[in-house]
């Protein structure tokens, strides 16, 4: 996973001092190295945890001072915060953008000007914008829930397949969709009923509501976020519902409780880590003190880091849900 | 009466007008003629429809039926703008002004001096002064803003208006309503002026004297109809027009005095070294039961706000008031209300109506609570005794659940009298009470101020008009820039020694 | 000239119903509303076509009254505040905050200790309070409504992230979900309460001395000043009153969430802005009714259910919402007198 | 009673500045936003001592200033609506549409085919239609503003979403992008762009007729229409106007992002009219200056950047934020006269 090593959970609050590090490792204490970073609002708790986790890891060594720029949906204002890295001359950018796409033009001045670009989840449209690429795999989420639906349906071309998904103009939105309809196509199946919700506890309960009432009977349903899990786990509950399967997203430690309960409609769910900014911070300080990743050959940091999709269920819940965040 | 109206052919003739608003016969056949270089006045009691028949021929409104000729030819005037071109110039009765522009401005307001688009603000500025100083009021910046000139003077602005433009036919209407004397005087001056030169001028007042002292030729309108035409105003006596504007006959008078009334009467309002910073200072007055008090000066003198601080409207930076012997706390209009004052502020339109709410929810505004049980209002109680009270005070039409907008200016008015009638106040404030309403109504509203000073209700009156103050109060105030310069029984004094006050602060032997 | 041709309208309307019974009849209370009624059944028509029975169903029904119970409670204190001339942007902060201040573990521990009664308190509690800094700093400060609910907006929202840590917090089961979420004679209690708000909203408008006082502040703020109500005074209650309904409405959504969030209720305020000026309520002040509150509530939600009902996606239903909120509108004006109901 | 004092206060302003040169200085222009001057300057000290040079650094004012660019444009549009008795909520929602319209692959082939200036014109094209339907629905539907651009901001995001297929639009590289987002003089075009409409902006405002009747619609449309002004096709012209505004923001949005998406100027909406409101332009209509909202643009984009240099979170800036609006507001009203530059 992409928090095999060594990551500790985000939500202790182990940050603070640093970690006593044998001579010559990675970790020992280097130069200063000042970051910048810039994330979308924390309008929702894996969100929220992208921005704590970075915090907490920075936190972590004495040789990282991290800029934190407020969270914001508005690109204008993110390019902001990064003109703003940029004329403080920090030594790299951690940037998880609001819109890949947009956030590109900028992280190519920031790249001219010698200061090195981590970008994370959402992807710059030029591979020069970026020294390094943190990604989760969106388009795999989507084909594990996928998978693990064709699986469970174990045949049964009338299942009802329906899914809420996130805020719907967002690519990673656009992916995991796609990798789900891939997926379910390979077993015949596909979405029967789709809404979208904006990845809150309100518009997760809204839409479920609604999908709920448009669709009387359902046998499988992906959601892609347990942030509007929550809401949508009331909604169900709300209406007495239980006929179905419910697969999350994200994979937050209330989801993977309720899958180690076992008495919830929610029997697995799909991880996308929330740990990717932390993993970026880890990234930035290592180029920046030009230094490698211990546990490869190369003598570079990597130029794309992809994490891995798996799908967590009631058998191997236990191994996730201690690096699981909180929404 | 300057000049002679010569040319046979009238500049302006319309005939037949019928104007209907939904439910409202507003114009039922409407006859005007008028000749260039004459003054035409129109005459009729509050809602006859003067104001309609004047927006129909300053194309606001476009009429249902009958014909306008302008110049021999018949013309259509509407939109205002095609009046605008015809050289008709309209002074409206509700201020036509906007606020925050500054006087220059407000004086080209659509005709703008530019060029290409682009404001020519120095020639503005020059004959906006040009203007103004032929009106007589060289005091008036074209550089200040609109909305912090007084009333009177936003009147003098709209006049300019009028006449920056080439017009053939000026109408007013109603425009001696925020002037004073003094003012009147200086507009009849313009108004000669132009009339000499050829312009006909469309007059409307409620004030007979004035019709008298301008007019030419008088035409009367009825309920929307003409009951009289081209009367010359020489050969017309004052009780023939009452009668065919009323359809009754009046006495065009004050109610009379009940002379020397005991000085022993309770004091019911007492002011002591009242003063609003800025504004007015050091005014005492004292007002026993059933006495009526009159305030008289000039426009700006400050008797609105002396009226309104002692309401607590206002918060009084000197000084007292008490109600009864007890003191009101200052700056609260709550606690004068429950000491039993009440006011009819001077602008019905912007201060006293709710104009889109019922006559009767308008009426009871202000004694909410005596209709309330646990704050829920008892609708019935309160039409019963809206309409008690509309029946006492003659409003019309008699519906109380009619909006007060639909009323005209009178009825308004007693609409806001009812209000503290219902109240019981035991001192009643009133500014400018009669003013824009008719003959008719304004003899009602004396009577009945009379008649609740009788009931031993304390009453103070501002008036404009001195001969209303001198009929109608017991003692008279002369206030002048802020300061009571005079102070006397209503029997010991007359007109011109007001005036003289008034002007100069003195008796000018 | 608005303004004028409405009047004439008007005008015309009032001669019409006094020679015509029917009409009369029709001019009471929901008559008045006629064209969002007329507009509301239209959807309703192309909502039965469109999704058959799964849109007439009595569940579907239910579910459309549920989604708009909350903003409904919303939308009805919004009624009073634009009514009374102001306008509150600072509603779903509100919400947020009330949301997430009774979820903390502090007022769960208080729950424990005494009853879920308390949270209703805390919550309630809470809008008041916002709402009583609004109505002082519109009233007293004179400071204009846009510009201070639009800083309570931005300061709830950001002491809401604050306390909850941006966590979502998840209330432990006790009596409070099942009341606030449970059934009354088959139908939600949301529902109900919202069912609630509105009838007392709707006596307190058009019955009372409060609601009397509230058009008088709104239409001639001037007059009703001059009449000798304390116009300062009663803008605080009204911002007050917007506040509790904030409060219940939070209370609601956290019920029904089962979580208390600080982006719960994010852009409620456009929703219930919306629904009241569609509900022919005046944005400058002075009228309004609180059946055409309900009415335009109604119009919104169920417009979103049969979008989804019909599986259209959300870019199709913005595209045409904006259309049939101008329809509507429209409609209204063509068939509406005026009121104050 | 707020008007009173005011006028109070006015009058008495008034005689002090006859009598004190200094004072009659301080009124004109700039002085008449005296109250925004020093709250901005404030704002600059705090900066100035909490974050050192790292804010006083000239390329940090520019950073300010290229963030205020894009909502500053839309502001001035909104300047005009607002003081002409309107309101666009729209403007975010042209915003994106433009964004999208001009960067398809049937504009981008269009610019292929001529030159870039085509993508200009289509973005300009996109916002003056819907600032034209916009104008024509409210002002001969009469339909309230306030759901006219609402209705519009649905329906534009909604066909941006539908055009786009929901895909932000990256657009190739031409002369498009190094024009709007180059520099001239070392100051980004987008400052320069800024400057160029917000000057034009004061001019249309102050000194031609355009402007003049603008104040007078928005002060008093009766008292317009009585002079012979065509109110109803004035109005259409400040939607149009604002949508061109609208336009040109995209453009700048579109070069700087080098993309176009229908996620482009969200909420928008409310900081323009936050930016014109704390201007102290009348949200009634009547009265406003270009100068306030300049600085009113000012005020927040300098506030969002100290407190980007600050390390601060969202929560605490959102808490600050607030009290700092009201604050500011405050100031301006204790300082500032009356005015209608
Ligand atoms: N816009 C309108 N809609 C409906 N009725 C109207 C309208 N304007 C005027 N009326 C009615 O038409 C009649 C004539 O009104 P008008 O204003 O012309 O009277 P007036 O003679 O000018 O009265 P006053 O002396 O009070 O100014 C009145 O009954 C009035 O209520
Ligand atoms: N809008 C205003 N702005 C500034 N000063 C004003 C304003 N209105 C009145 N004043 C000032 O207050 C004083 C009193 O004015 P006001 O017109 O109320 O007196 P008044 O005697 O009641 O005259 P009126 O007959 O017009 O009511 C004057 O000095 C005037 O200049
Ligand atoms: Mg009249
Ligand atoms: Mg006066």
């Amino acid at each position: 996973t992409s928090n095999s090593d060594g990551d500790d959970t985000s939500g202790n609050d182990s940050g603070g001092g640093a970690v006593a590090a044998p001579a010559g490792s990675n970790d020992e204490t280097g130069d200063t190295v000042v970051i910048g970073f810039s994330a979308p609002a924390a309008d929702h708790g894996w969100m929220g945890s992208i921005t704590e986790s970075a915090k907490n890891e920075a936190a972590k060594y004495d040789d990282i001072e991290l800029r934190v720029a407020e969270g914001t949906n508005d690109v204008a204002v993110q390019i902001s915060q990064v003109e703003t890295f940029i004329n403080d001359k920090v030594d790299a950018i951690v940037l998880l953008p609001f819109d890949g796409a947009a956030m590109t033009p900028i992280a190519l001045k920031a790249m001219a000007a010698g200061i090195p670009v981590i970008n994370v989840d959402r992807e710059f449209d030029d591979p020069n914008a970026a020294r390094v690429t943190v990604l989760g795999d969106n388009y795999g989420m989507g084909v594990s829930a996928g998978a693990y639906v064709c699986a469970e349906a174990d045949g049964n071309k009338d299942a009802i397949v329906a899914e809420i998904a996130g805020i719907d103009s967002l690519p990673l939105t656009q992916d995991r969709s796609q990798g789900f309809n891939d997926a379910l196509a390979e077993c015949g199946l596909d979405v029967d009923n789709r809404v979208a919700a904006d990845f809150t506890v309100e518009g997760g309960s809204d839409a479920a509501e609604q999908l709920l009432q448009a669709a009387p009977k359902i046998d499988f349903l992906w959601n892609h976020d347990d942030d509007q899990g929550v809401g949508v786990l009331a909604a169900i509950d709300n209406a007495g519902r239980d006929e179905f399967t419910m697969i999350g997203g994200a994979g937050s430690k209330n989801a993977m409780e309720l899958i180690k309960s076992g008495d919830s409609v929610l029997k697995a769910t799909v991880i996308y880590p929330s740990t990717q900014a932390a993993d970026g911070i880890r990234l930035a300080r290592l180029l920046v003190q030009q230094k490698a990743m211990s546990d490869l050959v190369e003598v570079e940091v990597p130029r794309v880091v992809q994490l891995y999709a798996p799908v967590v269920t009631a058998d191997n819940v236990d191994q996730y849900i201690d690096t699981a965040f909180e929404s | 009466m300057t000049s002679t109206p010569g040319t046979a052919q009238p500049l302006l003739q319309m005939t037949g007008i019928v104007k209907q608003f939904p439910g409202v016969l507003a114009l039922g056949g409407v006859d005007l003629d008028v000749r260039a270089g004459e003054v035409h006045c129109l005459l009729g009691q509050n809602g006859a429809g003067k104001s309609t028949l004047i927006k129909v021929l300053s194309g606001v409104y476009e009429h249902d039926e009958g014909t306008v000729t302008w110049d021999g030819a018949e013309a259509s005037v509407s939109p205002p703008a095609k009046a605008i071109d015809l050289g008709i110039a309209t002074i409206y009765q509700e201020l036509d002004l906007v606020p925050h522009l500054d006087v220059a401005e407000n004086i080209f307001l659509g005709h703008e001096l530019s060029r290409g688009g682009f404001m020519q603000r120095s020639r503005a500025h020059r004959e906006a002064r040009e203007l103004l100083d032929r009106l007589g009021h060289p005091e008036i910046a074209p550089t200040r803003i609109v909305g912090d000139l007084s009333p009177a003077k936003q009147q003098i602005v709209s006049m300019a208006r009028a006449l920056s433009r080439d017009t053939r036919l000026l109408i007013l209407d109603e425009p001696s309503a925020v002037l004073d004397q003094e003012e009147v005087q200086n507009l009849f001056r313009v108004i000669r002026g132009l009339t000499a030169e050829g312009v006909a001028v469309v007059y409307i007042s409620h004030r007979l004297e004035e019709i008298r002292e301008i007019g030419d030729r008088i035409t009367v309108l009825k309920d929307g109809r003409t009951v009289g035409t081209g009367l010359a105003v020489a050969d017309t006596p004052t009780a023939e027009l009452i009668r065919l504007m009323t359809g009754r006959s009046i006495e065009y008078a004050f109610p009379p005095r009940v002379e020397a009334r005991p000085d022993r009467a309770d004091v019911v309002l007492e002011v002591r070294d009242l003063g609003l910073a800025g504004v007015f200072s050091g005014v005492d007055l004292t007002v026993r039961a059933g006495e009526i008090v009159g305030l008289t000066g000039l426009v700006g003198a400050g008797r609105s706000e002396i009226l309104e601080t002692l309401y607590g409207a206002r918060r009084a930076s000197t000084g007292t008031v008490s109600i009864d012997g007890r003191r009101v706390r200052r700056g609260s209009i709550g606690a004068a209300v429950r000491a039993g004052v009440g006011l009819c502020p001077e602008e019905r339109k912007s201060q006293g109506l709710l104009l889109d709410e019922s006559v009767y929810s308008n009426v009871t505004i202000a004694s909410l609570l005596r209709f309330a049980r646990f704050g829920f209002l008892d609708r019935g109680e309160e039409k019963r005794r809206a309409e008690e009270l509309a029946k006492r005070l003659d409003i019309r039409p008699a519906g109380v659940t009619r909006p007060a907008r639909n009323l005209s200016g009178g009825n308004q008015q007693k609409v806001v009298l009812a209000r503290w009638l219902l109240r019981e106040c035991r001192v009643l404030l009133l500014d400018e009470p009669t003013r824009g309403v008719d003959v008719g109504a304004r003899t009602e509203i004396y009577t009945l101020v009379r008649s609740l000073a009788d009931a031993g209700v304390a009453v103070v009156v501002v008036s404009s008009e001195i001969e209303e103050v001198l009929g109608l109060a017991d003692r008279v105030l002369v206030v002048r820039e802020g300061e009571v310069v005079h102070e006397s029984a209503a029997a010991a004094i007359d007109e011109a020694t007001v005036l003289d006050l008034v002007m100069e602060g003195k008796v000018v032997q | 000239m608005t303004q004028d041709s409405a009047r004439v309208e008007r005008a015309a309307l009032e001669t019409e119903r006094e020679a015509n019974p029917a009409l009369a009849l029709l001019s009471t209370s929901v008559g008045r509303n006629a064209g969002l009624v007329v507009a509301l059944l239209l959807i309703c028509v192309v909502g039965a076509v469109s999704a058959g029975d799964r849109f007439t169903s009595s569940d579907n029904a239910l579910t459309i009254l549920r989604l708009a119970a909350g903003v409904g409670v919303v939308s009805i204190g919004m009624t009073f505040v634009i009514i009374g001339g102001g306008i509150d942007l600072s509603v779903g902060a509100i919400v947020a905050l009330a949301s997430v201040w009774s979820t903390t573990v502090a007022t769960q521990q208080m729950v424990e200790d005494t009853h879920w009664i308390a949270m209703v308190g805390v919550a309630l509690l809470v809008g008041a309070g916002c709402g009583l800094v609004n109505g002082l700093v519109i009233a007293y400060g004179n400071v204009v409504a846009f510009i201070t609910t639009l800083a309570m907006l931005a300061s709830a929202r950001g002491l809401a992230e604050i306390i909850s840590d941006k966590k979502t917090q998840i209330i432990p089961r006790h009596g409070f979900a099942e009341f606030f979420n449970g059934d009354l004679l088959g139908v939600s209690v949301q529902i109900w309460l919202f069912a609630l708000v509105a009838a007392v909203g709707w006596i307190l408008l058009n019955r009372t001395t409060f609601g009397r006082r509230t058009v008088a502040v709104g239409g001639n703020p001037e007059a009703a000043r001059l009449a000798g109500i304390n116009v300062k005074r009663h803008t605080v209650y009204l911002y007050v009153l917007i506040g509790v309904c904030s409060g219940i409405a939070a209370l609601m959504l956290v019920a029904r969430t089962t979580t208390g969030s600080s982006t719960h209720g994010t852009l409620w305020e456009l929703d219930a802005i919306a629904a009241v000026v569609i509900g022919g309520t005046l944005l400058t002040g002075g009228r309004g009714t609180i059946v055409g509150t309900v009415l335009g509530v109604l119009i919104f939600s169920t417009l979103t259910n049969i979008f989804i009902l019909n599986n259209r996606s959300f870019s199709e239903q913005s595209l045409f919402k904006g259309a049939i909120i101008v329809a509507a509108v429209l409609l209204q004006q063509r068939l509406a007198s005026r009121s104050n109901t």
